[in-house]
């Protein structure tokens, strides 16, 4: 480890995965969270309040234990395991893309529940004009439904960026804290103060936190708001 | 072009809708009754946006609703102004103009220049809807259901947020879609002037039921109907232009029976125009009255009479001294009624005190 | 060739300097190491994780490990662990267990003797010492040991028993001295690695683990407060 | 009661506001203006909903907005109907009805029950507003605001989305709460018929500005006002009933200059009530004209005329062989102004149409 | 530990202890989180932004470290240790409140967003509305706004509630692990899980899961849509 001034090499490496890590989540997310939310917000089954429960459901287990679990899952004996070995694809822990979609599982909750609120809000009049114009119900939801739910889609994704940035317990365990591959910023993080290297702890943290703040303001500076004109 | 054929039957709480309705597929039918009773629904139902189990919808000759078919909204060429205007509230005017105009081919009814600028709304393109005014929003909303070229239009209450002058401006406009392209539309409104103007069949509608259809012609003219209980209560005739008189701007147009003068800037013999005449413009002498600033007093004889309420009354008269002509409504008193000593099957003078013109040509001038 | 040594937190700062040392004498060769807690590597390790060594805090693990046949070596003890009392705000040189039950004292920390081995110990030395239930209302339990040593650090908790390798770090011994518990009160912390099934045929991962028995890599270990095999600490 | 004061001045991107207004304190004083001429922008001031810096505005001699007071919207004694209903949509009709009602102390105005009944309402208490219709959603509107039990009521377009059958039911309504219970109102309306019947005042609005103001029957009888030169102009004087008929339900009504006989069913002689005559209802003679269903024929004498169009022209004329008494607004073409040969200052005979009159007292009857 | 059937006494504790906690925690986070996203919302200043990103910030550090913060903060050389001594009060870590204090910390973003959101969604009109027919600012939030934000309301719940069922980090750290004070079920878990005592780990989690399905399944039948006329 060769000392920059502020950061070492790994703190650097590892802010780098942890902005790639939580970008890929927030991207996967922003494309399979999306229909999930629509679906929930304007489907009339009644299947909707179990899938709806089902989809919060991540959000109550402990980060680490749900990561032993989706360790489980993914391990040689486990489900996935399986399916990969079947697939002849590499096993998913302990690489970037087990990472990616151990966060996306845990995270899901984030980005559907705003959305879904978002887009009830929306209701059906914008929709049903959508149709007169001749949108199609996809054409629609795109050029509508999402645009008028921006909102929403802003708040979702901070939550998921966020989370997906400070979360470590999962990603640790699927992770297994390789330098370069699965080690982001806040395995590092408490990586040192475990290691009571508190400078360097003090020192990565602020980063991350004035990385994350200026993220965030840029967001809300250019936070969309349908309703007024600007 | 065919009829629209449409039976709808649906029960909601609090409200049942019941139509079978055969219109027809050209001219502008206008949808009338209390507020309430069921038009924006019926609306609907036709757009497909609400979904009567039951129901069948031919357009056309094309079959929108059957047992077996169902054409989703967006896949029918239709255009709707809704009784709100919701305007998409994250485009500006221009890109709320523009929605449905992207999404069809080609613009033969009406280009988006031509609809900013009839609308007057130039100076708003970029404006966000939540920064226009009432009048504005509707009329945004007008030009981007006309701008999807619709093969259907259906208005509900399109101009009730609009100013005389902005009426004036949109109305010959909407008659020249009707008369020009031939476009079926069909229209909702309280204001009966309106209707008179531009319906060439009328729907009553009351409780979700049709209580009466048919030509406005004989839905006006038939003193028992409600729109002839109105203030606003005319009758609407079919006339050729006869003669032009330049120095007044006026023409003698000849209807069945007679021959009426009416203001009309613009105007050739031989064209066919609807005229609009009042209930409340009529008046009738006995004898032929002496010359005063009414232009036109034609023979007429009494077919019927209606009583309004306690104390006016509504006449129909046929003009002609035989009686054949057209049918004119006459609102008077019943002390005149009585003390003229009037009666059906007499002859009267009808003095007519003024008398309207469509702006474009008389559906009739096509056949 | 590039091994990965998957090591027990309380390693850090003797393994760092192991390392460093090793590659000195090896440019060619890469060692990445990866501290943590060992039950955590135990799970990953049985997951495949790709770890070649697994330099454990318990020697439990590896040896659960051997037996489910995913050791490419025998189970071999590299150190024991010593617990000691430490404060950052008492003088813990002049204090022995029997102190903590002064009334004073109303926060003690050790680590959850449930999974932690230095918290197992900590419970030990206490029971025999004959203080468990005068002290057992006082306690709180870190998560680990290095969680430990940060309720006492930060003043939460006035004493502790800590890993004597986190005492002897230069972080926490400018804050207070430590009394070293007896051994003699508790099972002894036995410490071991194994080398994994996945690095069978790594040369590198065999050398590595030579070294940590050569001398130099012993002296390290003893300057950071670990007893090695063989060896018995005088207290 | 006293007046009201009002002086706002505020740029918006696109608009700017800028009056100066001194309106009665009660009676109903009618906004009328284009589309985006600011009308609701106008009464948001009032309201307190939108705040031009350097405004001003008293009511009743309080001041509600100066430059060191600002008395916040919900402490300003008004009901606004807003010109999209904007009901609660969380609410029930009830709940709607009831919202304002309930921070209120005492009914002086208003019950529930009577606003319930009025506004034809019972069989949709417990629907929640996206289940009513159009129509239906402006009369909770109505109601809401009227429950508030408003000092002053602000209305923008609130009879816009209703059928004459409501209309005709609200309207009398509105004329007593303006006569019994002196309830000042601000009226935006595009309905002249409406503003004429209602409207003791008129502001005419355009571009942000004041281009207008004063007394109905001033600024409806001058020919060239905006009011003048629409298809609904009309002039509404001030009479006192001085005869009942009541076999044909008619009453003798005085007005300066002369005598009109008009239907009111119900009515008590000495009785002031406000008489409306359309400019289209008018038509003149030079000589004494027969006997017709023309029920009202004075003796008037031509004062002024304006021509409207090309085709056609509005003629005032005041009542009375002298000239003296009220005016009236007589619409022809100029082919009969000038074929009879008429001029200001002629006398001639003014044949009146239909005459309509107020549900309730003319305000003049409380002096 | 005295087994029943199924769970252990002190399982059967944590999990007491763990529905108290997020049910404390949701209810405090309504009644602070609440002003703070209605000004978010409803401000027109330029410190909205800097703000609405500190408010989502406590997100991005890992929780463990997040822990370790507070636990410096709250501890006797802490700002908030001197308050805490300055009133007299106990210190805070370990005990009940202050696990209560961070678990707060920590979930503020999950109730802040999506309540901004929805209460941006609301609008102007229904408040010009209420202001008219007399209702106070506060009157109109309570009676129109936030009725009208009601599934804000409901989706910041269950992600505040459910996210502090399952956060352990911050829990493990603040709480030091104490039986029937702070040793909520995600800890406990963690505990069993680390122990090796994978029966008891799967079997609590189960428990929680299915519990939380309940809770979530109720909240979503209940679901209250301020559009939608029932
Ligand atoms: N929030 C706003 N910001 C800027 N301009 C606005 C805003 N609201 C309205 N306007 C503009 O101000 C002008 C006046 O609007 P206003 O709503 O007062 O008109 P109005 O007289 O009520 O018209 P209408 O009869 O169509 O309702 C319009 O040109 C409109 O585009
Ligand atoms: N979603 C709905 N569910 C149940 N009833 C409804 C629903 N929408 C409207 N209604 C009711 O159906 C009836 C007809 O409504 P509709 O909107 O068609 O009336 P309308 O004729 O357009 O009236 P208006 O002239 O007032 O707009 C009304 O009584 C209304 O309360
Ligand atoms: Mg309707
Ligand atoms: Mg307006």
């Amino acid at each position: 480890m060769k000392g920059t001034n502020m950061l070492t090499d790994s703190d650097l490496q590892a802010i780098g995965l942890t902005v790639r890590l939580a970008g890929v989540v927030t991207m996967i997310l922003l494309l399979f969270g999306t229909p999930i939310a629509w679906w929930l917000a304007r489907a009339k089954t009644s299947w909707k309040g179990p899938i709806g429960a089902v989809v919060a459901l991540p959000l109550v287990l402990p980060p680490s234990v749900l990561g032993f679990y989706l360790l489980l899952a993914m391990g040689p004996h486990g489900p996935v395991g399986h399916l990969t070995r079947t697939l002849g694809i590499e096993p998913l822990p302990f690489t970037f893309r087990g990472l990616v979609l151990a966060s996306a599982f845990y995270s899901l909750p984030f980005m559907v529940q705003p959305l879904q609120t978002a887009f009830e809000a929306v209701g059906d009049r914008p929709l049903e004009v959508a149709a007169t114009l001749r949108a199609s119900p996809l054409d629609a939801f795109f050029t509508v439904a999402a645009p008028l739910a921006a909102p929403g889609f802003l708040t979702a994704s901070i939550l998921t960026f966020a989370h997906t940035i400070g979360e470590f317990g999962v990603v640790l365990m699927i992770g297994g804290n390789l330098p370069g591959v699965t080690r982001v910023a806040s395995v590092q993080i408490y990586d040192h103060v475990e290691a009571l290297e508190y400078t360097q702890a003090h020192r990565l943290s602020a980063v991350m936190l004035i990385f994350s703040f200026l993220t965030l303001l840029a967001l809300y500076a250019w936070r969309p708001n349908p309703k007024n004109g600007g | 072009m065919a009829a629209i054929d449409a039976h709808f039957r649906r029960d909601w709480p609090g409200f049942s809708l019941d139509v079978d309705l055969h219109l027809p597929g050209r001219g502008v039918t206008a949808l009338f009754g209390h507020s309430g009773s069921g038009k924006s629904t019926l609306l609907r139902c036709i757009a497909g946006l609400e979904r009567a189990p039951q129901g069948r919808l031919a357009v056309d000759s094309e079959v929108w609703q059957d047992a077996g078919r169902w054409v989703p909204t967006h896949r029918r060429p239709i255009g709707y102004v809704f009784q709100e205007a919701s305007l998409f509230a994250h485009l500006s005017v221009m890109g709320n103009l523009r929605y449905g105009m992207k999404r069809v081919s080609d613009a033969q009814l009406v280009s988006l220049d031509h609809a900013i600028e009839l609308l007057g709304l130039g100076h708003l393109l970029d404006r966000k809807p939540d920064r226009l005014s009432g009048g504005e929003r509707q009329r945004v909303a007008i030009g981007r259901a006309l701008l999807t070229q619709p093969k259907l239009l259906l208005m509900d209450e399109p101009l009730s947020a609009l100013d005389r002058g902005a009426k004036a401006e949109i109305l010959p406009f909407i008659e020249k879609l009707r008369d020009h392209f031939a476009l079926p539309i069909i229209y909702i409104s309280h204001d009966l002037a309106e209707v008179e103007r531009l319906a060439d069949h009328v729907v009553l509608i009351d409780q979700g039921r049709v209580v009466g259809a048919g030509p406005l012609a004989d839905v006006q003219s038939d003193p028992a109907s409600p729109l002839a209980r109105s203030r606003e209560a005319a009758v609407s005739l079919r006339g050729v232009v006869e003669a032009i008189d330049a120095t007044f701007g006026l023409i003698a147009v000849a209807v069945a029976g007679g021959r009426l003068l009416a203001p009309a800037p613009a105007a050739s013999v031989g064209e066919a125009r609807r005229v609009h005449i009042l209930a409340s413009a009529v008046s009738l002498a006995r004898e032929k009255p002496g010359r005063s600033s009414i232009l036109n007093v034609l023979p007429a004889r009494v077919v019927a009479m209606n009583p309004l309420d306690a104390v006016e009354v509504v006449a129909a008269v046929a003009l002609g001294e035989d009686g054949e002509g057209a049918r004119l409504l006459a609102r008077m008193t019943r002390k005149s009624w009585e003390e003229l000593g009037l009666a059906p099957g007499q002859n009267v003078y009808a003095q007519v005190k003024s008398v309207s013109l469509d702006a474009g040509r008389a559906e009739g001038a096509k056949n | 060739e590039k091994v990965t040594v998957a090591a027990a937190a309380d390693l850090k700062f003797a393994m760092d300097e192991i390392v460093a040392a090793f590659k000195k004498a090896n440019p060619a060769d890469e060692v990445e190491v990866v501290y943590g807690s060992s039950g955590k590597f135990n799970t990953q390790i049985q997951q495949g994780a790709p770890y070649d060594l697994f330099f454990s805090a318990d020697i439990a693990f590896p040896r659960a490990l051997a037996k489910a046949g995913l050791a490419a070596s025998e189970v071999k003890p590299y150190a024991s662990g010593r617990i000691v009392l430490w404060s950052a705000n008492l003088d813990a040189t002049k204090m022995t267990l029997a102190s903590l039950a002064d009334p004073t004292i109303t926060r003690i920390a050790i680590a959850n003797p449930q999974h932690a081995p230095y918290g197992r110990r900590a419970e030990e030395s206490l029971r025999a010492a004959g203080l468990w239930e005068k002290v057992e209302s006082k306690l709180v339990y870190g998560e680990n040991i290095a969680q430990t040593a940060q309720y006492i650090q930060t003043g939460n908790a006035q004493v502790g028993i800590i890993a004597l390798s986190l005492a002897v770090n230069p972080e926490l011994a400018s804050k207070g001295g430590y009394w070293l518990i007896p051994d003699k009160l508790h099972a002894p912390l036995e410490q071991g690695y194994v080398i994994t099934k996945r690095a069978e045929g790594n040369a590198l991962a065999h050398r590595f683990a030579d070294y940590m028995g050569s001398p130099p890599a012993r002296a390290v270990m003893t300057r950071y407060g670990f007893v090695l095999p063989g060896e018995i600490a005088g207290n």
